[in-house]
């Protein structure tokens, strides 16, 4: 590791060492306008890493701009650790979605867990216990032996942190591409409960007052992580091993319970977690924030290893750290709640008037940087946007029907597409009923929580379907909004917001950079139209390898309202003779579809459209009709179409069947990925109501308790299967691929 | 038949909580003179003699064993009396 | 009766054991920070959680904590101890019950709704269970795989001290054990979550009258008139 | 200072699934010559010199290290070069 001290000033600027911290020369340029000289080593560090896309998302920036964020009840949007939106009764919710990308790629398990550890952290340093966590993952296929270790660490990194810190993971999603075969996804949400007088910001305001530091010494963890995470992971990752930071769920469970003490003392002005970045990021932006300048010792800051430079301390990614602003002379207090959970904190700075960030080690000054220019005066880079070549091809190709011979076998098959199948295998490992308030535990549409006390749920899901958003970004993006919007309602709830998790490729590439501008836009029409504002999120960039880029796989994660425990929906059937409803009819659209993969082993042509007004309408004539009482169950239509959907409707335990009518072409009835449909059930008695609510509900059959999935087309049986036999190959498929040899 | 036992360690500098809650616990029940504790993996296997039996079991460390990124290992070779 | 739900550094499952005991059952309970007197209660709950992140072994050190010194003198003296979870894995530790618990034999963690047998139906937390009844409660543990041996398992069985067995081992315990108690008849462990299962709304409430059980013989026994 | 060198095992008779666990991969992965795999733990203590040193390690080792129902332990002690 470099030394503070052996590298001068000049010697960066000439050797243009810069440049291996990851800043351009333009950007160094900027630094010596800003500084009115030559930065030095840690200084050029703490901008390095306050400039990289992870902190300052200087590339995205202008898009992200496109996103509407405000609503009446929004109490904060995205700026903060996570946003916050009113419930009502005092109450609000707290969210984000962090990605953790490229740590996972090198060491999963790790990468994994301190990413859970780090989105906790967002969440309860804005003063909310955090009650729920989901995972969205993205994984290479399941066929080699690399892709099985990462998928297995990952899910195992995920439930070691998650179920110690007791945060009920409650749902997420897998998808497996090849495209994230040498680079993973690992985007961990975290959704909390505060009172709206308990809302902490990250401030670090009155001059003179206290900077405390809380949790475990620092050491030499995963030094540059931020810049790191926004570099294109080359095939030689492995020498950027060392950067990977170790977690302790241990430790984290006794910051959570010590911080949402602490909140409670009026000795306490702001508080904010040490993530990306570490030291340097919360200190700086706790003080940009605030308006006011910040001074640290770094001989007070507790210390894992010896003779820690400067730099390695300012950029150490140590885990469960925080830093604190506390009223001057009144420290004591705050010290005694950590200690009570046996953790330490120590006064390592004050606040200034002079707005500057600086930095005394060993009784030497070693930064002092303008504390605004750190986090306002990053760079903002409009980047070239160039329409995907692929895509003009694509837009060109007529609307055609895979070739499927027989449509109870592709049933089958379907069902065990790793996409698909179960992911119990994923999810049993996680602890999902802590805290006792999981109402709806993973397999369904969306995870359901209550809140004790109140007649009130929340529902929450994660989604992204990668593939639309690959064949066309703008409708795919639409359409990642709509369908978390759709399992939202399926449940019962109104959708609130949501947060986003853009993982893309390289955005220096023109056509990666049109996939983020016109992804982004879709979702941004789409939150328009459904009334689900953004308020956070995370950009991961640089997602490739082997010079190509995954997937365009902007995850949505959504929060909803159960204004009544009574409007929660199973997405399950529920009584023989209920009779079954289709809302909105099929197309012949198989862009992206499950069935266009296993045919062709490839996905092209056009996504499947979507007409926001009609997605609006039928989400809230759905939702109406849910509210009413007039639902038993509802399930939207997703990958693999009606027939996916109606098996897993039927995958109960409890013997039921169903019996299913259809019209039209078998191939597109059965399997066609068509936008906004919904399969509903609805007691006999319920039915006029419920058709008079729903304009475009068709009823096609009805729940039968014989344990058999019936289906015709035309008065010809296409289906007729053993519900419990494709059950079992839905639920095998996952731990049959794990087991098998590559 | 040959036991092999393999040790593996973290890293210098990698956190160890289970070493750090172990040194506690045990500082908490009186046993002062204890300054560090550090975990690590204890392997014993038992291989069926064959050639480059030291290359084959470095080879099994470096692929899952041990993990490189956090961990350093070891390994003695005997004869397998006791198994 | 009243209830202390001791809380170690790393108890997550105390604030749901505490809710089901005092807003649902309806009885008396505090949470109680691991250093404190327990005098004052009459029945003891250890929680669920990863106490000191479970390093080393689970409940390994927690099981040499000062407030265990007063656990042992409770159940000296004939009164309830409850462990559930990392309670369980507390008491074997802590020498309070026989065997150990280790690694799922899958070895990873799992969690849903399993069906449970009540074997033994004569203590004081199962009186409101019929012998044999099948009960579906929530596991969610990566080490709950017990191991006793061959004389502790003959010595469990000739006194009736297996109290909960699965009906479908999922972590490969002895003789399907769920649950235990000692001899005496008034120290409880079991890996199973009968707090996660006393309302409906979450799946089951089979375990609720575990908690009544416990409250209606500590009546019987210790105050018939109240 | 000593460097004490604790190496826990699980008894004969117990059952180690994640030494099978080992096993089954290595073979799969081709090392057929790997016939038993057993996992246990290694604890490296840094503890200050002091009369009874290794009677008071063996009362760590009872009371908090090892598990008697179901391990085994035997330690070594060294000076502490290398810490
Ligand atoms: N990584 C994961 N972690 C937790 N739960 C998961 C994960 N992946 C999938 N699940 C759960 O499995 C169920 C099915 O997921 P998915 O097929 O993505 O549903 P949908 O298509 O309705 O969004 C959901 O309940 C989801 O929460
Ligand atoms: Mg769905």
């Amino acid at each position: 590791m470099l030394k503070t001290h052996d590298i001068s000033p000049e010697q960066i600027e000439q050797d243009k060492l810069y440049r291996e911290m990851g800043l351009s020369d333009q950007e160094f340029d900027m630094i010596k306008d800003i500084m009115k000289r030559l930065p030095n080593f840690t200084e050029t560090g703490i901008f390095s890493v306050m400039w990289s896309e992870h902190c300052s998302y200087k590339t995205s920036k202008p898009l992200l701009r496109k996103f509407p964020t405000k609503a009446p009840h929004v109490l904060q949007g995205p700026g903060e650790g996570a946003g916050i939106i009113d419930i009502g009764d005092n109450q609000a919710v707290v969210f984000k979605v962090e990605s953790h990308n490229h740590p996972s790629a090198v060491e999963p398990y790790q990468g994994a867990a301190t990413g859970v550890g780090g989105i906790i952290r967002d969440v309860f340093s804005m003063g909310a216990r955090p009650i729920a966590s989901m995972n969205s993952l993205r994984f290479g296929n399941l066929n080699t032996d690399r892709t099985k270790y990462l998928f297995s660490e990952v899910v195992g990194g995920i439930a070691g942190y998650g179920n110690c810190v007791g945060v009920p993971t409650v749902g997420g999603e897998v998808q497996f591409d090849d495209s994230y075969e040498d680079n993973p996804l690992v985007n961990a949400m975290c959704v909390g409960l505060i009172n709206h007088d308990e809302i902490q910001k990250g401030i670090a305001a009155g001059i003179g007052n206290t900077i405390l530091y809380a949790g475990p010494p620092t050491g030499r963890d995963g030094i540059h992580g931020a810049t790191f995470a926004s570099d294109d992971l080359g095939e030689d990752a492995a020498k950027d091993r060392p950067a990977v930071q170790v977690g302790d769920p241990f430790m984290e469970k006794l910051l959570i319970e010590a911080c949402l003490e602490v909140i409670h003392s009026d000795a306490l002005v702001g508080m904010q977690d040490m993530g990306a970045a570490g030291l340097t990021s919360s200190a700086s932006e706790m003080a940009s924030k605030a308006g006011t300048g910040m001074e640290m010792n770094l001989d007070l800051v507790p210390q894992r290893e010896q003779n820690m430079t400067a730099y390695e301390m300012m950029l150490s990614e140590s885990q469960e750290r925080m830093l604190l602003c506390v009223k001057r002379g009144r420290e004591q207090e705050i010290i005694d709640i950590f200690e009570k959970y046996g953790l330490k904190a120590v006064p390592v700075g004050e606040v200034i008037e002079e707005k500057v960030f600086r930095i005394k080690h060993h009784g030497e000054v070693v930064a002092d940087i303008p504390v605004d220019s750190l986090a306002d005066d990053a760079p903002v880079f409009h980047m070239p946007s160039q329409e995907a070549a692929y895509f003009k091809e694509f837009q060109q190709m007529e609307n055609s029907i895979p070739q499927v011979g027989n449509h109870k076998e592709m049933l089958r098959t379907l069902l065990q597409q790793p996409t698909i199948a179960s992911k119990e295998w994923v999810y049993d490992q996680y602890d999902s009923m802590v805290q006792t308030n999981t109402v709806v535990t993973p397999g369904s549409d969306s995870a359901v929580v209550r809140i004790k006390g109140k007649d009130k749920a929340l529902a929450i899901t994660t989604d992204c379907n990668s593939r639309y958003i690959y064949l066309d970004p703008e409708t795919g993006g639409k359409i990642s909004v709509a369908e978390a919007a759709r399992n939202i309602v399926c449940s019962g709830a109104r959708p609130l917001g949501l947060t986003d998790g853009l993982n893309f490729g390289n955005p220096t590439n023109p056509e990666v950079f049109w996939q983020m501008e016109k992804s982004v836009e879709g979702m941004s029409e789409a939150c328009e139209a459904l009334g689900t504002p953004v308020i956070s999120g995370n950009v991961s960039l640089y997602n490739q390898s082997k010079g190509k880029s995954i997937f365009p796989t902007p995850v949505v994660g959504m929060v909803g309202l159960h204004e009544s425990l009574e409007h929660i929906t199973p997405s399950h059937f529920q009584t023989s003779g209920d009779a079954v409803y289709v809302i909105g009819e099929a197309e012949a659209e198989f862009g992206g579809s499950e069935l266009q993969n296993v045919v062709h082993g490839k996905y092209e042509g056009k996504a499947p459209k979507i007409d926001l007004n009609i997605e609006a309408a039928r989400q809230k004539q759905l939702l109406d009709a849910i509210q009413s009482g007039l639902v038993e169950s509802a399930h939207d239509l997703a990958e693999g179409g009606l027939a996916v959907a109606l098996a897993e409707s039927v995958f109960t335990d409890s013997g039921l069947g169903a019996n299913v009518k259809l019209t039209g072409e078998a191939t597109v009835e059965l399997f066609s990925e068509t936008q906004s449909r919904f399969l509903v059930t609805v007691k006999e008695e319920n039915k006029a109501s419920f058709e008079n609510k729903i304009a475009d509900a068709k009823q096609i059959g009805v729940v039968t308790n014989d344990g058999t999935l019936e289906v015709s087309v035309n008065g010809t049986a296409v289906i007729h299967d053993d519900v419990k036999q494709l059950e079992n190959l839905w639920r095998g498929a996952i731990p049959c691929l794990l087991k098998s040899k590559a | 038949m040959r036991k092999v036992t393999v040790y593996i360690t973290l890293k210098q500098g990698v956190l160890d909580p289970q070493g750090k809650a172990i040194q506690e616990s045990l500082n908490s029940l009186g046993y002062n003179e204890i300054e560090d504790a550090r975990v690590g993996k204890y392997i014993e296997l038992k291989v069926e003699d064959g050639p480059n039996l030291e290359a084959r079991v470095t080879e099994m460390c470096d692929k899952l064993l041990a993990n490189p990124v956090i961990e350093d290992y070891r390994f003695d070779v005997e004869e397998a009396e006791g198994l | 009766m009243k209830f202390a739900v001791v809380v170690f550094p790393g108890s997550n499952c105390d604030r749901d054991m505490y809710h089901a005991v005092k807003e649902v059952l309806q009885a008396e309970a505090d949470l109680v920070w691991y250093e404190s007197n327990l005098e004052k209660y009459d029945g003891i709950l250890i929680p669920g959680g990863f106490s000191y992140g479970d390093y080393l072994r689970s409940g390994a050190v927690a099981s040499t904590s000062n407030v265990m010194k007063q656990i042992k003198e409770h159940a000296a003296q004939g009164k309830p101890v409850l462990g559930i979870c990392n309670g369980f894995q507390i008491l074997t530790e802590a020498g309070l019950l026989p065997g150990a618990l280790m690694r799922n034999e899958k070895l990873s963690f799992m969690c849903h709704q399993e069906e449970l047998v009540v074997e033994n139906e004569i203590t004081p937390f199962t009186s409101g269970y019929d012998k044999g009844e099948v009960v579906r409660f929530p596991i969610a543990h990566g080490e709950g795989n017990y191991f006793c041996d061959e004389e502790t398992l003959a010595d469990l069985k000739a006194n009736n001290q297996i109290v909960f067995t699965y009906k479908n081992n999922p972590n490969g315990s002895v003789e399907n054990i769920a649950g235990i108690i000692n001899k005496e008849g008034n120290v409880l462990g079991m890996m199973p979550h009968p707090e996660r299962a006393v309302e409906k709304l979450l799946g089951s409430d089979d375990g609720l009258r575990l908690f009544q059980s416990m409250v209606q013989n500590w009546r019987d026994t210790y105050a018939k008139n109240a």
